[in-house]
């Protein structure tokens, strides 16, 4: 069973799909959406597959396949996934068949839309699973393409800004960081080669990994985004279609901090671990100032993007913290956030269907026409706002402990990041659902159809298994959570910082 | 396994079985869903009196049994499983919230009849018992910290209930934005505790406290703990909220912001008094004073209130001051006793209000009602019981634990905090008869068009079992006798209450305290003369009572002084750091590149010849290169 | 030598002074009059140089055909159409003038340092020999159908594009007026006497 | 053979070259352009033939031959499309023509 390619199947299998919905009229939006669920739909199975076979004790890759590609310049074909990447790879597989749910309202090219979906899937799948850093940077761009058409042609009305923005905010980075891997080909000792794990014993003095180190970061950075480099975002979620918000919001993001475990702090950990209060410096900033400007959006899909930054600061914290539980945090965070941000999208989405506005001011007293979805709204919301016994509160509640072991004061503001979560989430939500209803068109908002219940049902689950029992996902994320944080800390410098140190503050 | 130990898991997987299945379902359920709600509960509470027969059949010392359920958060070091404990402190808890809480949701029954989400309601109190039951049989801090947001939960859900009310929608947020940034103060206490001690189990940390942990570590740990009550607590500073939260519908009031949720922060802080005692005396002196302070500013809040809700919530207020007060001081048992009696009496009292404004459309004003106690009998007499209950006028519930605060404050030698309290009893008799003397006495006064009725069967039989454990309840703790103090020992550590005269006669100032307080109430508010007489008094201090008929300018001074001002930074961040300087530069970068396209493309002329200049240009300068780089011969 | 250097000496300002004269010539007939006289100027220098073939298909194929080529071109233009004495580009003339005279010079400077630096294998010599054994055309015919016959062959192929592309310009010409027909099949014919 | 020494034709040749830029640069008649182009490949034809003689080898005269056939192509195509334009425009003046400007 385990001798089956599982990971690569799932990979391009998406792509194949491709071809099925290119045989179908471009007049059958019904046979389009079927078929493109159905890829999705088959992809997600099969990723099961990959989720059994994964041996939960080691920290080292599996699964994967490696064949050479391009002999002469030592390129190949080179897969694999860890506990980080694993999470990564559900995550996308899972929320895909929901998307393709999300979308069913695209009427207008609907073949070029599913098409594209599907090879962002694979796009975002291929950076994942790539062990390559030259597949990598292909992935890397690939899937950069898909979406900045999703959002160039299918968005709202400044689409053709957002998109532009998001497009050369991204290409930026990610040439330094093509120079920064083309510098670290080169400066490899034996036969030429873009294999990671081979690349990783590269020695470098330490002024030239900290500026390949930057042009890695650069590129995860806006990815992120960090701030200040974070203002594609906004654009970007509030022009994307739906389903174009919610891959955004739930994988697209995570590339960023994905691509810090698994190639910025393991490539140059030394460069990593001196750098450690900058990002640290930009990730609580993020946490701060995305929170504090969510506040004050008119918007819905801009707060939630504001949102976003915050959430994905909390990410960069725990992973650049240096503690295995701000690592497994982060990690178990890019899950949660995954979840319960693209949840929050397609909800919103949802409600974007029927009444045609994103600003707040236009809702109020939603609650009492569609009481289901202000009830599944609110969940989620609370999801994301790390209330106890949900998801979100596992990943920052880890996040914070990680970060209060090795760096105590900076737990203060991260902190009141969760003060602000609540402030924004909850008066954006008393602002939609709950009051008066002033306008007439909310008088009559259907609630939640059966398609849109069983679009989100498996992530309501999801959001509360992962609060009340994450240890299955802990489990498989703590060794390469772990060696990445051995990575990150240079072990003779720095004690261990073990729960039980007794000494005071 | 021990039967206590068994049954602890379904004591809160009951209510929240309901809470699941009304949530689900209640739709089609209709008037089902009160008794399927009210019935959850009342099983849990059989199942607590179970375990606490259970826990009693069982010699002194092995009275605490911890479960372990499942892990639920590890890494690395770090673990926190799911467990619960059982012992004396917890199980008082249980009773009191599945106790009180069961008449509560019978009482809800008959109180919410006719309202369309009927079902829902039922669900969320559910979800907050639950949740409940939780922060009080956790064995683990984070597990405590799972119930302590999760009631913050429901009580968000709860005051919002009638969320079509923009001030039922604002109360609600409110609440739960207040309660967050006290939450904040006990995620870092948590965070705290887990990297000094390690582990977070109530053991764990109070064994801990008792050894290894040092004073400046506890003393920073238990103020942020204590930070975390001051928010779920309703204490200075946080206590804005909890004024507002009756917006909610009365049982809400009853039996979250009144028996049970707002005393969560007493429950913790003696839970964990160790941590507090561990600080060598600040922590504890910091809880008194908040405490004291609370009791009297509420008590002043709740004189010039004319919302009889809202009376009553300043009185939880300044109640729970009196419970931190004796925490304070060390008197863990007396800050107990006063939780378990002041559920009943102030539970009682607030359903009461319920019942009045159940008969009179949903008033208020109580300058707007008048004489009810011959409309509504039944509701006069338990309101009455109430009032005398939390006056402290002996026998009644309130004046046995209450004095044993006094008391305890006395004996500790806190005199100043003693006066505090002693003053604040005569306010709060005050205060409390003024209500009744209000609402109950006089001449028959109500709003037009309502027509005062006695409370309905379901609402009764809330009403009197209420009443009666409002009267007897100080029976648990009668000196000397049955005591609840003796019973919490293992967990609190002993209390001295000492013998001879003193405890007598400082009971006595006491009650002739709570008598005076009701009767100054009585010379201002039954007779005519007594409102010329209120208009003098006022004309004294006009400012004092702008002040107080303002709260004390404190929610805006919150608004003006921190809302506002945060607001403006986030505009300011979102309006011109963003759009303006972040994105200004991204734009600015694009529009320079445009520009300088747009100038530099003049240089396309069109003309084949200029082009043709160029060309030769490059030519002569590369012929010049070649000639520098190598020469000729 | 002194007759060689005496023709040499006609022949530099016979082709230079035309080329000049062609610069300042207003009509464009008398332009590509004075680049006939070039073109033999150049055919002169060819033979001087041993290059008889050369020399004459310089007369034959350049100052006749593809001059007579420009004539007829000219012809169907207008003839007496002069070019205006104004430059409207700014500096155009100054520039190209003060281009042209740094690249002369670099030029110049490279025909007087190295000239003498080719001059390799068996020099004038050599090529006399070759002139003498089997003919200068014969040489040439070698050479060009054996080391160059790939050349060669790419050749004609240019030369049939550019017989088609001329054709397919032509029926453009004749979709603006009847007239042109005519001028594109001779120019085709032209192009095969070539 | 002459001993004219072959600096001579190349300081001609070069000259030549020089004038045909000039004559690009300056003129606009396209057609004048054009025979100014021809100077300029005549210029480069009689380097070849200088080059043949300085090697004492004959493939530099074949090069002249190879220029010539190009030449004729360019020409023919050239003239053919100067006609277009001209008769488009009514004008064979090259400044005229500028459509691809900025």
């Amino acid at each position: 069973m385990s001798e089956w390619p599982f990971l690569d199947i799932v990979v391009f299998l998406p792509l194949a799909g491709t071809l099925l919905i290119g045989l179908i009229p471009r007049a059958r939006v019904g046979a389009l959406r079927i078929g493109a669920l159905a890829v999705t739909v088959v992809t997600f199975l099969l990723s099961l597959g990959i989720l059994m076979n994964f041996d939960t004790g080691t920290a080292d890759f599996q699964l994967g396949t490696s064949v050479e590609w391009i002999p002469e310049w030592g390129i190949s074909y080179i897969t694999g996934v860890d506990g980080v990447s694993l999470w990564m790879v559900m995550l996308t597989t899972f929320l895909m068949p929901l998307s393709v749910l999300a979308s069913w309202s695209v009427e207008r090219r609907a073949k070029p839309y599913f098409i594209f979906l599907l090879t962002l899937e694979t796009g975002l799948l291929g950076v994942f699973v790539s062990l390559d850093l030259f597949l990598f940077y292909v992935f890397w761009e690939a899937s950069l393409v898909p979406m900045y058409l999703l959002i160039g042609i299918w968005g709202y009305r400044n689409r053709v800004y957002a998109a532009m923005k998001f497009f050369l905010f991204t290409l930026v980075g990610s040439l330094l960081m093509l120079v920064a891997i083309l510098f670290l080909y080169f400066s490899f000792p034996g036969s030429p080669t873009f294999n990671y794990q081979e690349l990783l014993g590269t020695p470098l003095s330490l002024g030239t990994q900290r500026l390949l180190f930057l042009g890695f970061f650069a590129s995860f950075a806006v990815k992120v985004p960090l701030v200040p480099l974070h203002t594609w975002l906004p654009d970007a979620h509030t022009e994307a279609p739906t389903a174009g918000s919610v891959m955004l919001a739930a994988v697209l993001l995570k590339l960023g901090a994905y691509g810090l475990i698994r190639f910025a702090i393991p490539l140059f950990p030394d460069a990593a671990r001196e750098l450690v209060p900058l990002v640290m410096t930009l990730a609580i900033i993020g946490i701060v100032y995305g929170a504090a400007v969510a506040i004050v959006q008119r918007d819905m899909k801009r707060l939630i993007a504001y949102s976003s930054i915050a959430h994905l600061g909390f990410i960069v914290l725990g992973v650049f913290v240096g503690s295995i539980q701000g690592m497994s945090g982060g990690i178990l965070q890019m899950l949660n956030h995954g979840l319960s941000t693209g949840a929050l999208f397609m909800l919103f989405g949802a409600l974007y269907e029927r009444r045609h506005t994103r600003r707040i001011a236009d809702y109020g007293g939603v609650a009492r026409s569609a009481p289901v979805l202000a009830g599944v709204f609110l969940f989620v919301a609370l999801s994301s706002l790390g209330l106890p016994g949900l998801n979100g509160f596992v990943g920052e509640f880890l996040v914070l402990l990680g970060t209060f072991f090795r760096y105590r004061w900076w737990v203060v503001p991260a902190a009141f990041g969760i003060i602000l979560a609540a402030i924004y989430l909850l008066w954006a939500y008393k602002r939609v659902f709950h009051g008066p209803i002033t306008n007439d068109a909310n008088l009559r908002i259907p609630d939640l159809r059966p398609r849109e219940m069983v679009m989100l049902a498996p992530i309501l689950v999801l959001i509360a298994f992962i609060g009340v029992y994450p240890k299955p996902f802990l489990d498989r994320i703590e060794p390469s959570a772990q060696k990445v944080v051995d990575q990150l800390r240079d072990s003779s410098a720095l004690p261990e910082a073990a729960v039980g140190d007794a000494d005071a503050p | 396994m021990t039967t206590d130990a068994v049954l602890a898991p379904f004591i809160i997987g009951l209510p929240l079985a309901g809470a699941v299945i009304l949530l689900l379902f209640g739709k089609r359920m209709g008037r089902v869903a009160g008794v399927i709600g009210s019935a959850t509960v009342g099983v849990a509470f059989i199942l607590g009196v179970i375990s606490f027969f259970s826990l009693l059949s069982r010699p002194e010392e092995e009275r605490a049994v911890s479960r372990h359920l499942f892990e639920w958060i590890t890494a690395g070091s770090f673990q926190a499983g799911v467990d619960l404990l059982v012992d004396q402190l917890s199980i008082v808890m249980v009773l009191v919230v599945t106790g009180v809480g069961a008449l509560i949701h019978v009482y809800s029954i008959g109180y919410m009849h006719g309202d369309e989400r009927y079902p829902r309601f039922f669900a969320y109190l559910n979800l907050f018992v639950a949740f409940m039951l939780v922060l009080v049989l956790a064995d683990n801090l984070l597990l405590l910290y799972v119930g302590w947001e999760g009631v913050g939960l429901c009580s968000y859900l709860l005051i919002g209930f009638w969320f079509e009310r923009r001030a039922a929608a604002n109360a609600a947020k409110k609440a739960f934005i207040v309660n967050r940034i006290g939450d904040f103060s006990f995620l870092l206490g948590i965070l705290l505790l887990a990297f000094t001690v390690g582990s977070l189990t109530i053991g764990g940390v109070n064994s801990a406290a008792a050894g290894e942990l040092t004073a400046g570590t506890a003393t920073v740990a238990a103020l942020l703990l204590f930070g975390g009550a001051t928010g779920k607590s309703a204490q200075i500073p946080l206590y804005v909220w909890l004024p507002d939260a009756m917006e909610g519908p009365t049982p809400v009031s009853a039996l979250i912001h009144a028996a049970t949720m707002v005393t969560a922060g007493v429950y913790m802080v003696v839970r964990f008094s160790p941590v507090f005692e561990a600080s060598g005396g600040t922590a504890l002196a910091v809880v008194a004073w908040v405490g004291a302070i609370t009791a009297l500013w509420a008590a002043l809040m709740a004189c010039a209130e004319y919302d009889i809700k809202r009376v009553l919530a300043y009185s939880t207020i300044s109640q729970l001051g009196y419970m931190f007060l004796a925490a304070g001081v060390g008197a863990y048992s007396a800050g107990m006793f006063h939780l378990v009696t002041h559920a009943f009496f102030k539970a009682l009292m607030f359903l009461g209000a319920g019942a009045v404004m159940h008969a009179l459309a949903g008033e208020v004003d109580m300058r707007k009602m008048g004489g009810l106690r011959k409309a509504m009998p039944v509701v006069g007499l338990t309101f009455l019981a109430g009032v005398l209950a939390i006056s402290g006028v002996a026998p009644f519930a309130g004046f046995f634990s209450k004095d044993s605060i006094l008391a305890s404050a006395w004996f500790e030698d806190q005199y100043a905090l003693w006066g505090i309290a002693v003053f604040t009893t005569l306010l709060t008799a005050f205060y409390m008869a003024r209500l009744f003397f209000r609402v109950f006495e006089g001449d028959l006064k109500v709003p037009e068009g309502a027509h005062p009725h006695d409370a309905p069967r379901s609402m009764a039989a809330a009403l009197v079992p209420l009443a009666v454990l409002a009267v007897i309840g100080g029976v648990i703790n009668l000196p000397r006798l049955v005591t609840l103090e003796h019973f919490l020992e293992p967990v609190v550590g002993e209390s001295h209450v000492p013998t001879g005269l003193t405890p007598w006669v400082l009971g006595g100032i006491a009650l002739l305290v709570g008598i005076a307080g009701i009767l100054i109430a009585r010379a201002f508010y039954t007779t005519t003369a007594g409102a010329t007489r209120r208009q003098r008094l006022q004309r004294l201090a006009p400012w004092f009572v702008t002040a107080v008929r303002n709260k004390f300018f404190v929610d805006r001074i919150y608004g003006r002084g921190i809302v506002l001002p945060g607001k403006a930074l986030a505009s300011f961040s979102s309006s011109v750091l963003d759009t303006k300087v972040i994105d200004g530069v991204v734009n600015g970068v694009a529009w320079l590149i445009g520009r300088g396209a747009e100038e530099g493309r003049h240089v396309q002329t069109g003309y084949v010849r200029n082009y043709a200049v160029i060309t030769l240009l490059g030519v002569v300068v590369l012929v010049g290169i070649l000639f520098l780089r190598i020469g000729v011969a | 030598m002194s007759i060689d250097v005496a023709v040499f000496g006609v022949m530099f300002v016979v082709v230079l002074g035309s080329s000049i004269a062609m610069l300042f010539a207003r009509n464009a007939v008398h332009v590509a009059l004075f680049l006939v006289v070039t073109q033999i100027g150049l055919a002169v220098a060819f033979l001087l140089e041993g290059a008889y073939f050369i020399a004459a298909i310089q007369i034959i194929v350049y100052a006749g055909a593809i001059m007579v080529l420009f004539l007829f071109v000219i012809m169907l233009l207008g003839v007496d159409r002069r070019e205006a004495l104004n430059e409207p580009l700014r500096g155009q003339r100054p520039l190209a003038v003060g281009l042209a005279a740094l690249l002369a010079a670099e030029v110049l400077y490279v025909a007087y340092k190295g000239s003498d630096l080719i001059t390799t294998g068996g020099g004038s010599q050599a090529l006399q020999d070759l002139n003498a054994d089997p003919g200068n055309v014969k040489a040439l015919a070698r050479v060009v159908f054996s080391r160059y016959l790939l050349p060669f062959e790419v050749t004609s192929i240019l030369l049939v594009v550019a017989v088609v592309g001329v054709m397919v310009l032509a029926r453009q010409m004749s979709a603006i007026s009847p007239v042109s027909a005519r001028s594109g099949s001779s120019v085709a014919d032209k192009e095969e006497a070539a | 053979m002459t001993d004219v020494p072959p600096g001579y034709f190349l300081a001609l040749a070069g000259l030549m070259f020089t004038i045909g830029v000039i004559g690009v640069l300056v003129r606009r008649n396209a057609i004048v352009l054009f025979m100014f182009i021809e100077l300029m490949l005549n210029a480069v034809n009689l380097v070849f033939v200088t080059f043949a003689r300085m090697k004492g080898n004959i493939d530099g005269q074949v090069l002249v031959f190879f220029v010539l056939v190009v030449a004729a192509a360019e020409v023919v195509v050239g003239l053919a499309i100067i006609m277009l334009i001209a008769r488009r425009r009514a004008s064979a003046n090259v400044d005229d023509v500028r459509l691809l400007k900025w």
